[in-house]
């Protein structure tokens, strides 16, 4: 099982019933394809949708209906469209219940860098800042490292997407959430072992008790 | 009754200049053949308020190839390598906003509020220059309203009073840009009769729309 | 021909092709009756319809379509729903042309007071303070005095309802107009003299040249 | 899918002293039969955020009449001498805000919003105390958030899911209330199945919406 996979399946287990979840672009939309088929959510497109489905059958994508990455989807039973105001209001009101956003860097307070690089890749915030602020639970979903380097930093050294507290933080190797106490150690990767994580991790882990490793289903 | 006008004889009331509000999300909602109108008649010097500025060849990518944006307010340039250059190369001035944020601002503009409270950007770059506000001991960054000479809105169908309805996430910016510019031009999927729009599934009045795109060129 | 007669047909002159009118509950509502047959325009109730029309015949009666004093009205071809938000953002955010209202006291400075008398009458103000702040044409229209006594002040003693000052006020003897100079008396009633507006107005009115009577039709 | 309970089901999880956003205009798009759950029950000392509080014998007037209600934030209270002889009485604390303020504020208590800034009410009784903010050399009110424990919604449909459409005007309050309180009760005139509400006429998105209200009682 590849690393974005693990990450998938695990945050995939966070999702509970009933839930409005976003899914970033790329690895986080993965998580998707993970969810126990008695899991009943609404996934929202920021572009605005409620109801988020999967790819339509070839010949029948509706140029008007897309993802907050452009690309082709469906509409569930029970879907609503909303503009913009009405999609960011939602966000930014509280009534997101989760969103699922890859990270560059996370740091020891928390908080989450996935907009820009300084002089390398001004991509724009889109709606990221938004939803770090607003969502209920923000979930980071990463590899654990860069070629090699680690992402969980003392402090992040890239221009913070917020000043929020994320609520979780999910790689490859660990489940991390951050706290009033700094970052503590959850659950380890599969066939990960605690000092395997301090050593791809430049932040400061607190561990409180056994640390269980993760489960995928 | 509103009369339809073909797109060269819309696109000249532009002037060189002018701040465009312009629908769409990663072009879709995006009222191309505005656009088009708008490069083949290659006056420029726009200020472009956007959610983003798509892709090369693809609704505002169209503008940006041609050279006609000498600003842009935008949420997102991350898919357009152009907007990209030139603004490294200095030909476009870009400011980059939360979408969030960017449509609210634009709400604001049009519905007569002097600005908007948001935690959206706080502690980020977002926030450089800008006055913060506190409420009940929170804090909140005061962001302008924002209002276009023109908007150029893509809807799904207009009738002959310029009522306008939207489809799936085709709606995005569209029905909130429609409320702040001094002039309203919509391009219509289709034209109906009165009444094909019933008063409930009306999203734009016609009485926000000045202009209507006519079907043929 | 009584007061509140001439005072309709009076604003309803200023009523011009194309506009959004708010008319007031009482004396202003009776504009509607007097528009000449050949002027198009959409009556909003700020409720949520634009385009009110008349009463409903007898048993076709909709709980859900009223106008703003809770009668039963009906909507004209190419009318629109609209919530509160969207409503009172079209009044705030200057899309609304013109609103007629009624007044308890209006001063030299030009503005309106209409909303309560401290001790005596406190019903709240309603729509009243964002019309008056947020129409492009705000008139006034009312009886010139009140039990003989004048209710155009040098400054009035009832709480203000904006300090905005208002475009024009009508009543039966005479069509003044605020401006920077203070109130200028634009028109006469049908067979008043200047003479008789002094006498019945306690603010200071400016006379410019001759002052023509006014029309009525 | 939604549970409908019914009405006195209802009107038992409402506690003493709750604070209810109900819409509604002079009774139309009012929860009738949520309002008669709760007269019968008895239980009040609540804050009721509305337009108004309607006529005696008609919606909100109900709960005035039955002493339910110990504060009210509305804009107009002028069609119910009750609610003037009780704000006399200091039995009902009464809030008159401007009515264009009033849905923004609760607006931005449902869209995560700081404020409101707003020129309606600037000179007048409505400012007193409240924080004056500059931008750009204008003057504007900043107005606080507004939120409820529960928001008593009339709708027009619901379907399985929750998600609403409104008629005509009775939209007016409801569906912006509908993003501002905890807990979100909607009386649909009629129930529908999935799909009955097109995705494009979905104003209210079930993922707001707790609780529907039953057909019988």
């Amino acid at each position: 099982m590849n690393a974005k996979e693990i990450i998938a399946r695990r945050v995939a287990l966070d999702v509970r019933d009933g839930m409005l979840v976003n899914l970033g672009i790329g690895l986080p939309s993965l998580v998707a394809n993970y969810l126990p088929d008695d899991v009943d959510v609404f996934f929202q497109a920021e572009n605005g949708v409620i109801g988020l489905g999967a790819r339509p059958p070839e010949g029948m994508e509706d140029p008007d209906l897309t993802d907050a990455g452009g690309g082709f989807v469906t509409a569930v039973p029970g879907a609503a469209s909303i503009d913009s105001a009405m999609s960011f209001g939602l966000i930014r009101g509280g009534h997101l219940d989760m969103t699922v956003l890859g990270g560059l860097q996370v740091d020891a307070r928390g908080y989450l860098a996935n907009w820009m690089v300084p002089g390398k890749m001004v991509p724009g915030m889109g709606g990221a800042m938004d939803l770090v602020a607003g969502a209920r639970k923000v979930v980071v979903s990463m590899v654990h490292t860069a070629k090699g380097e680690p992402k969980i930093l003392p402090e992040c050294t890239l221009p913070l997407t917020a000043t929020r507290r994320v609520s979780l933080i999910v790689t490859e190797m660990a489940v991390i959430e951050p706290t009033d106490d700094g970052l503590v150690l959850r659950e380890v990767g599969p066939g990960v072992s605690v000092e395997d994580v301090r050593a791809a991790t430049a932040a400061e882990l607190h561990i409180v008790g056994d640390v269980p490793e993760m489960r995928l289903t | 009754m509103k009369t339809a006008k073909k797109p060269r004889e819309l696109a000249e009331m532009v002037p060189e200049g002018a701040v465009l509000l312009i629908g769409g999300f990663m072009a879709v909602g995006t009222p191309e053949r505005m656009i088009d109108a708008l490069v083949e008649r290659g006056v420029g010097g726009f200020t472009v308020v956007a959610n983003d500025t798509a892709m090369p060849g693809h609704g505002i990518g169209k503008l940006v190839t041609a050279g006609l944006i000498s600003r842009a307010i935008v949420s997102h340039i991350g898919l357009n390598p152009e907007t990209q250059a030139k603004m490294i190369a200095g030909e476009i001035d870009v400011e980059l906003v939360p979408q969030g944020t960017l449509v609210e601002r634009i709400r604001a503009g049009g519905v007569g509020l002097g600005g908007v409270l948001t935690a959206t950007g706080l502690g980020t770059p977002v926030a450089d220059g800008k006055p913060v506000v506190e409420v009940d001991g929170k804090s909140f960054l005061l962001e302008k309203p924002i209002r276009g000479d023109f908007a150029l809105i893509r809807c799904k169908h207009a009738d002959y009073k310029g009522n306008l309805d939207y489809a799936l996430t085709a709606h995005n910016f569209n029905p909130i840009m429609a409320m702040a510019a001094d002039t309203v031009i919509a391009e219509p999927q289709e034209i109906v009769p009165i009444g094909a729009i019933p008063p409930d599934a009306v999203k734009t009045p016609g009485i926000l729309v000045d202009h209507l795109l006519s079907r043929g060129n």
